[in-house]
């Protein structure tokens, strides 16, 4: 448990006066939901039997022949329900929202993939939704947003500011000091004020925990290495924590993107486009400007394109216990084509970044040696980004198509 | 006491409420925000709060941020930004000016450096995102007699309200209902508590004095809060009028506001 | 087991004569795999570290509020990797296609979701893969088209005829004739010649077992009623056997499409426009004319869109073992939203149709009694279909952007 | 020995080989379907083998397979293609006709209603895919002297060639290649076993003539198997010509194949 919210000197709580009781609120709720066995064991249920827990360890024969180096495992988060990890978080605070008596949630989505797993569980728990999207992100990412209206959920257009995810969360933060009494800010990833990093990478600890079990079962040993893409970083926490000071080396990716210009990325480690900083509610590594302005960010993929990181990462870096490494936009386009055909699965885009590091790294590694990426996602919702990057002509062909029929 | 608590005092001898408005350094230029400052200082309003703008100012609502969003693309600089204001609180001795931040600008420029640039021109800062607990980050500006102006809100837990009073100088800021700037207010806020039962409440436990914030948009509403606060505090509604009608209108609500006390 | 591949008066074998012995071949194969329970173990594997078996078993309790008369529970077939049940059969079979030492599979696809599991599959198994595909279900379909040719397979587009599903059965079946030596036919429901009927109903009763267990441990008893929806019928196959005879009732829903004119529905059960037929391999009830040549058919899931139907449910149908029944597109739009309203389930179209069914019936039953509906795979890939039945304008204009932007 | 077994041995007397053509009823209409059968019979072709269209031709290629469909379009009727073929057979008492179609329009018209319809007129059935396994289901026919043409495959099993040559009457339809109507083939079938080893090998089981089909496309080919089978089929290679060149083409093409013989 961390003190005062502070990991290192990363974290803490730097909100408007305004939502200081609802935040002392939410913390109190929190310590006392985790002490109650009655509401793990709610948790533990509800990520089985609506979720479909346990994810299984993919042992990948092809992939590792082919890399010639460590044995390959996939954490397989795509297989949530959802396809994505955002669900195992979205269980957690979902029913703790219940548990707080609370009618409403209101989240920010970039990609959309919170913003689906919100909506859905919403849907399920009865819950009012609400969902703050940049105007840029709907656009990119329309279809997840047609989902969360058919759940029944309002999206709200942020246009302003980059009008993305950073925008998102600013406005969400807008909607819950005036609207705390009856509402929960259920947070997509391990950022934010005291207690979310915590609460948010506790809920998502289950896939390390599961990998631990798994890794035991299936080549009993632990693994020498772990991969996670790092957007928000609660996958990348989730994954890793439950391995944090073990002989179990930790490695998070971040979007190398186009290069390293500013706004060609979204690296808050190993570059000085990134210092610390506090916004959002938190203190962390911000890509900023010399005035402290955040600064834009690009990734391939929507889901890892955020200005700030998880405290909870920056301390683990700083103390050298989780090693952070990037992959450009055209080395995931790759490794997401090489998993796929050598393996058949289609990952995210976002987790496409892991296995890019991953396979980069285990040709060096000796067969004795068991790797684990996790594939925080599945890649069906990337569909229209992947198409666009191979130009697949017949896509778009379908598109028009379509779009003739529909009058 | 501090400098800025004396004026307010002395300033409250002569007129019923005292005002403090708002202007963003950089919207729409610099050069014609450094113009509304001067014409608000021209009138005689007793306290110009300048916003340094940030790309993420999440206690403000649509007009501000939209503001601050424009004022990013002139580049403003927070070291010109002081400098400037500085200028104009030496050239209007007669009023006092505040800075108004997010925390990450004012952190990345260093908060001993700020004391420097400050002092003794500027005479207070308002963070909103810092909070109470965190007033050890501001300790240099305290050293250098700059105030942090802290934050009361309706229904506040009554320790962490004498937490603040106890730490609270030059003035406190007392929000009249929850929510981000530029929403309209009414004289009683979100809980339905009276302003009158609000307000006393704090004073029974400060003399500090108190400006009252947050959807203040016309004299009449200026009025009505007279012998309550000490300062009436009008932000959006500035820069709405701005936005309809141009330096003319601003200047014209400005002459509105000041036209009672 | 079923004796020479008949079940009552329907099944058997009507291949051509020069496609005898890769079936006798395939027979043989099949016996000895299954009498082998190191190959038991091996499918068992993949279905649990490959699809993230087992699914579970959802129970649903706003859905069941609302309805106010049977608990509903949901088996989530769309939790499997590839999104339906299709890859509980394709496991088996690609597992067998390896065993006998054939380095091809060919397969025919309608809605696209067996294609795609059959050509994961075969990126992981390291199989050559060609998809036949009705030439108007490609243009229908073709987002799943992208990811079986991304997965490195061939996908033959078929003119002729109807230009679906039955044509490019009858197509692949073509190539069979040709490529036996190398290649086994991967079907992908429970139809066609000995032992297809048998050995897909077989492979995909690993759900009804799962049910069975998973009815125990929940809610310590057997289902009163099960439905599922049934296309060529393997979902229906694999969730019902395990229970037949039993004293729980087994309910299909067919898809009733339009209505009941020729052409507008794919009912092959409660109406003479359906009769005892011989084709395809296999005997069963097909939709027909006078003259004997199948009819067309239609349904808003092109999963279902099928003019014949497992002999197995055939036969089960005539002994009363099972009781079919239908929904018409409408209906099943209107049960698609409601459960995800409810539940935050996105249902694919084709499993929509039990649930229509389901909650149709639920509504008379008593709170006492458990009905399991099979969720047989997810709605995603419906994306087009259900913007297009709910004329979602803002999806239009999110394509149209994209087709501009991808110039 | 059946009339059709009998009609084979005594053409044979003066023909080196006899051709079996075939035509698709209702294609590309029945009135054009009917007179490519008369030119075919007028030629003297001792063999016409008519092909009731149906939706699903599995054992047939491309090319039949679209025939079939395009000739659906004009709602061919069974019962009325029996008559049509049967008066064809009355008027051209020198050749023998058969018809072809797969298992379920035939199963749909009943095999007893089929034997009425077509004894005495019609000589024999070809039903791809009917396995021998299956013969019972064709008993009405065999009773009323209409023989089953089954199927001989290269490489097939020992004893089941043995089984379908045992049932064998009539004629016995020989494929030189795994694979479908309509494509190209040669003296030697798939498996590299030449067609003197093949024919040889069934011959030995059966004394029904042999009739060799798929992929026979010109007169050339036909008189490459002179001496080895009884009769040559041409299925496809007619289609293409009628498509390629018309009724004309069609025409020509019969020429050619029964110039020989
Ligand atoms: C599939 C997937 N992976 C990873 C991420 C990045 O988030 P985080 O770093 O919090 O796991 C996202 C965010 O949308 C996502 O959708
Ligand atoms: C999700 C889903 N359900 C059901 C079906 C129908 O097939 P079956 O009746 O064999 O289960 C399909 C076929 O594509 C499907 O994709």
């Amino acid at each position: 448990m961390s003190d005062q919210g502070y990991f290192g000197q990363y974290g803490g709580s730097f909100i408007p006066e305004i939502l200081y009781s609802s935040q002392q609120q939410l913390l109190h709720h929190y310590r006392d939901a985790m002490a109650d066995p009655k509401f793990i064991t709610q948790i533990k249920h509800e990520m089985q039997h609506y979720s479909g827990r346990p994810t299984p360890l993919t042992f990948c024969g092809n992939l590792s022949a082919e890399i010639g180096g460590a044995q390959i495992y996939l954490k397989r988060e795509d297989l949530n329900h959802s396809g994505a990890h955002k669900m195992n978080n979205v269980i957690g605070q979902g029913l703790l929202t219940k548990r707080m008596g609370k009618k409403r949630v209101i989240a920010e989505t970039g990609a959309g993939q919170h913003g689906v797993a919100t909506a859905l569980l919403s849907a399920r728990l009865g819950l009012e939704c609400t969902i703050y999207m940049g105007a840029h992100d709907i656009a990119r990412q329309y279809p997840n947003v047609f989902w969360m209206k058919q759940l029944g959920a309002t999206v709200v257009p942020v246009t302003s500011g980059s009008q993305t995810l950073k925008d998102a969360l600013d406005e969400a933060l807008r909607d819950w000091t005036s609207s705390f009494e009856d509402t929960h800010y259920l947070i997509g990833t391990s950022c934010g004020c005291e207690p979310f990093p915590e609460m948010v990478a506790g809920f998502q600890s289950v896939i390390g925990e599961e990998v631990k079990d798994q890794s035991m079962a299936q080549f009993s040993a632990m693994p020498d290495k772990i991969y996670a893409c790092v957007g928000g970083g609660s996958n990348a926490c989730g994954i890793f924590l439950p391995f944090v000071g073990s002989d179990t080396e930790l490695v998070g990716i971040e979007a190398g993107g186009r290069g390293d210009g500013i706004g060609q990325h979204a690296k808050r480690f190993n570059t000085d486009q990134a210092q610390f900083g506090i916004s959002q509610g938190y203190a962390t590594k911000f890509i900023q400007d010399d005035q402290g302005q955040l600064a834009p960010t690009h990734s391939i993929s929507a889901g890892l394109d955020y200005v700030g990181v998880s405290p909870i990462l920056a301390d683990l870096s700083d103390r050298g216990l989780v090693r952070m490494s990037s992959a450009l936009d055209e080395e995931v386009i790759v490794a997401f084509k090489k998993l796929m055909r050598s393996e058949g699965i289609i990952a995210a885009l976002e987790s496409s970044h892991a296995i890019a590091g991953g396979l980069k790294e285990a040709a060096s590694l000796d067969p004795q040696q068991n790797i684990v990426i996790n594939v925080s996602g599945r890649g069906d919702k990337d569909i229209f980004t992947i198409a666009k990057a191979l130009d697949d002509q017949p896509f778009n062909d379908f598109l028009r198509n379509y779009l003739e029929e529909s009058h | 006491m501090s400098a800025l608590a004396k004026f307010i005092i002395k300033e409250r001898q002569s007129k019923s409420i005292l005002l403090m408005t708002h202007v963003i350094y950089g919207y729409p230029t610099i050069e014609t925000s450094l113009e509304m400052m001067r014409i608000i200082l021209q009138k005689d309003v007793s306290i110009l709060e300048v916003q340094f703008p940030f790309s993420d100012p999440v206690a403000d609502g649509p007009i501000i941020t939209n503001g601050c969003h424009k004022a990013l693309e002139n580049k403003p600089n927070l070291d010109q930004c002081i400098k400037d204001i500085s200028d104009l609180a030496d050239e209007f001795p007669n009023s006092k000016v505040l800075l108004m931040s997010y925390l990450n600008p004012l952190l990345q420029y260093g908060f001993d450096a700020l004391a420097k640039a400050m002092s003794p021109a500027i005479a207070g800062v308002i963070v909103p995102d810092l909070p109470i607990d965190q007033s050890k980050m501001v300790a240099p500006l305290v050293a250098a007699n700059i105030d942090p102006i802290w934050l009361i809100i309706p229904n506040m837990d009554p320790a962490r309200m004498a937490l603040v009073c106890e730490q609270a100088q030059g003035l406190l800021y007392c929000v009249s209902r929850k929510g981000v700037t530029g929403k309209s207010s009414s004289k009683s806020n979100a809980s339905g508590q009276s302003l009158e039962t609000y307000l006393a409440g704090i004073r029974a436990l400060t003399t500090v004095p108190l400006a009252l914030g947050f959807g203040i948009s016309s004299a009449q509403q200026v009025s009505e809060i007279v012998g309550e606060a000490d300062v009436a505090v009008v932000g959006s509604a500035l820069l709405a009028a701005f936005q309809r009608a141009g330096i003319e209108g601003f200047s014209e609500k400005i002459t509105e506001l000041v036209s009672l006390g």
